[in-house]
């Protein structure tokens, strides 16, 4: 079952650590060890490692370092923004609103607040994907204390309109998030002129290392502590720095914004390249997510009449690696609430294939997954009934 | 965390003993807290002639004593009173803020010596122009007030 | 200021990621970099690293793999054992039992849960830095849900009787954590033997990286969720998996166990030696912490009139590092509140110093520290006033 050739279209799902930003890691891990909060000379550089970190990671969103927190990664910038603002404001309010395409980061979280007797707004997106600023404007009230909504969505890849959104959060007094860890060195980003107060972002979908990500907060933003105990991070975030970690994301952030522009004119090219060899050579096919305003490496689409895991593994047999929306691979019932958010049958959404061009990818894997992924439709659809009713519909016709 | 002139004062402090015979001593701060400073004045003519100084207490605290005796050495007692705890900060190419209050201590210290001595010589008291909340440790306190 | 020589003496802070764990880990940084949650063969491999460290986790605690759950470190897994526990079982009771001595990470997550309406009782420790078997027995009630005492404590090195606090948990019904970050590598732990529910540990007290720990929890405990979020660690612990640091965790503690005997035997006669030589050539020195149920790298003494900060500083300057329970490096008012609950005046707490051996240390470490500790602490009582006092009582008795 060995493919020859192994093409790596999941960038969404993680990206393979620039070796870079490996080597820059490694003097951490036995050499410059020192624990930053200790005085000693070892435990100086480490702090010296982490504050250049931070500086690297406020540059790239335009931000003051002192208003950049470490996390162990998006998940947990994700909960600590929401779980923190919702329990520092509770007495402004307990009102949320958030999307319906949100991250199960996001998503859940609020749902936790809800059980903690919060209100919350999940605001429905058009069938681009996007959320309608009528409808947020609408949503506002004066319980309202947090708009958290994401900057591009990981699984349509679909960009929102956040300098807006930010403009209007600001205008009432609200307070925005947005879990950028899918634009983070695809879209420029300021969160000063986007009006962003809290922004969360995870090193391992930017080639850097698993494990660790960021909390973006502004200053004078009202938030919480979600981890108690020591006093690193100026109070804010307890526990001992990864500063390996830490390091990696630094260069990791500061190396994909350098690279940004060029990047995503090629992997842009390539991603649009693919698109029209799949609707022209393959019937029966439809994009997924906003023709337009979308991440430049991402291909959300939905092919009739078959179901993603069968598609995931045959690609797999061919050296492929990409993702689907359909339940089965998801262990729960429900094929993925982003598809279905977006006005797509469920019968559609299980038959999704989302492919996330990055780095690596070459014109070759291109041709390669255009020519494998045709065979691979070919052959599911021959042994599907739903394809043998379609074929006989058309032919009764 | 500290500068290097904080650091060269820490590990080569200038006037560190104890006078015997001194015309005026003032000690501050509170062992519990962790600090203590002494201050020992040689005055000849209304001028510091000699300072020493003992100190209990974190880098900044030994590095602020030894500083603010240099700046207070060959001064007027008026002078020497002048000499704030800003100024000795500064002198040291500045301090953590959590430290501050470690220059406190030196500022206070020549105070109370420089009021022992006045004192002793049957002269009124200074009273402290803007006098530190005993705050210590940058939090209100009691337990380390002095 | 340079010193020709480090004598690293700070083990209870970090240590240094062992080369062989590093090595171990960097094939998952740009290579294995699949998400273990994707079903094609890079992601399976990784998922199969993941596995294994938890098995290796879970061997060195006699538990089983799937009680094994991964989290950011030591803190996390307080921090979700403690507020899990309490959140989940509400409605039971609403009183938690820990001691005056625990880390921060437990210190602060009871005091959060104070305000959140939970009523928590800090039980006291004898002079030695044991919980006595006693008051816990007396503070248990019909409330009391959850009690959490640590292995063995971070500054003084104190072992409590954890076996005995197991027993009398299981006994009554009461959930049993240990934060037993200080304890893993040092003291030999058996999950079942010694009746413990939950377990935290962070990798880089015993050699393996900064930024991964793991918590464990024994079956059928309830226990809500910390991080909300995808479904990874069996929906219990949202975010993508750090796999080089999962790998690097399992690895390490299964060397640690390995060397465990062998080590302990080496570090703690070194430790003996320069106990031996501080008390002989320091006079008015005391030891913190338990004369024989100690950890074996671990080494407190107080040195009267003197402050630790400043002795800190002037060991670093001869390359030795090491931490004090002093207020002055704590950026807060008090010193260690470790030290104070042994019943040390704030005085003495002030002058400890904490020297933690480890892996690395040799018997010329010993040496060089004794020699240079004797110079810094003559050196600083010449400048102190409170030693000019001892002397002048002394002379004129
Ligand atoms: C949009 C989005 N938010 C949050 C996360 C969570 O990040 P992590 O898995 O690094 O915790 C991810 C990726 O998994 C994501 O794509
Ligand atoms: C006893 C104890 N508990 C918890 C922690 C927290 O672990 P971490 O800093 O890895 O989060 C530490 C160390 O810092 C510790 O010594
Ligand atoms: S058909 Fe098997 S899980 Fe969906
Ligand atoms: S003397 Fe305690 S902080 Fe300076």
């Amino acid at each position: 079952m060995t493919a020859e050739r192994i093409v790596y279209m999941d960038h969404s799902a993680t990206t393979a650590t620039d070796p870079a930003v490996v080597d820059a890691m490694i003097p951490w891990f036995s050499k410059g060890y020192g624990n930053p909060s200790s005085l000693y000379r070892i435990a100086r550089e480490s702090k010296t490692a982490v504050e250049k970190a931070r500086s690297q990671v406020a540059t790239a969103l335009g931000a003051q370092p002192d208003e950049i927190y470490f996390t162990s990664g998006g998940t947990e910038a994700d909960n600590w923004a929401i779980k923190g603002i919702a329990f520092a404001n509770r007495k402004k309010g307990n009102h949320i609103i958030t999307s319906a395409i949100e991250h199960h980061a996001v998503l859940h979280t609020c749902e936790y607040l809800e059980k903690q007797g919060f209100s919350v707004t999940y605001l429905p997106v058009d069938e681009t994907g996007q959320v309608r600023i009528s409808d947020l404007k609408d949503a506002i009230t004066d319980q309202t204390i947090l708009v958290t909504i994401m900057f591009a969505n990981n699984e349509i890849g679909t960009i929102e309109p956040i300098a807006e959104i930010g403009k209007i959060c600001r205008e009432r007094g609200v307070y925005f998030h947005t879990d950028a860890v899918q634009a983070i060195g695809n879209v420029a980003i300021d969160v000063v002129a986007m009006q962003i107060d809290l922004l969360s972002l995870s090193a391992h979908k930017f080639y850097g290392p698993k494990g660790i990500g960021a909390l973006y907060i502004r200053k004078s933003v009202r938030i919480d502590n979600l981890l108690h105990g020591g006093g690193q991070e100026k109070r804010k975030r307890a526990g001992t720095e990864n500063i390996p970690g830490i390091v990696g994301l630094g260069l990791a952030i500061e190396r994909a914004i350098a690279r940004m522009d060029e990047q995503n004119k090629r992997v842009s090219a390539l991603r649009d390249r693919m698109l029209d060899g799949i609707l022209k050579n393959i019937p029966n096919t439809r994009l997924n997510g906003h023709p337009k305003e979308r991440l430049p490496g991402n291909l959300n689409v939905s092919f009739d009449f078959i179901e993603g895991e069968s598609m995931l593994l045959l690609l797999d047999h061919f050296g492929i690696c990409a993702s689907t929306g359909s339940a089965c691979t998801s262990g729960s019932l429900e094929p993925s609430h982003v598809l279905l958010a977006t006005g797509l049958p469920a019968e559609t959404a299980h038959g999704s294939l989302r492919l996330t061009l990055g780095a690596e990818n070459t014109d070759e894997d291109v041709d390669y997954v255009l020519e494998q992924l045709q065979k691979v439709v070919i052959r599911l659809r021959e042994m599907s009934p739903l394809y043998a009713d379609h074929k006989k519909r058309s032919c009764n016709v | 965390m500290y500068s290097e002139k904080v650091m060269d004062h820490f590990m080569n402090p200038r006037n560190q003993g104890e006078i015997t015979e001194a015309d005026g001593v003032g000690e501050v701060g509170n062992p519990t807290c962790g600090d203590i400073m002494r201050i020992f004045l040689t005055v000849k003519d209304n001028i510091i002639t000699e300072v020493k100084f003992q100190t209990f207490g974190c880098g900044a605290a030994v590095a602020s004593s030894s500083m603010a005796t240099e700046m207070i050495k060959g001064k007027t007692l008026e002078e020497a009173w002048e000499v704030s705890n800003k100024a000795v900060a500064e002198a040291l190419e500045g301090l953590p803020a959590i430290k501050m209050h470690c220059s406190v201590l030196a500022e206070e210290g020549i105070h109370k010596a420089i009021n022992d001595y006045r004192i002793k010589h049957g002269l009124e008291p200074w009273v402290e122009k803007n006098p530190h909340s005993h705050d210590h440790h940058g939090h209100e306190d009691e337990t380390c007030s002095t």
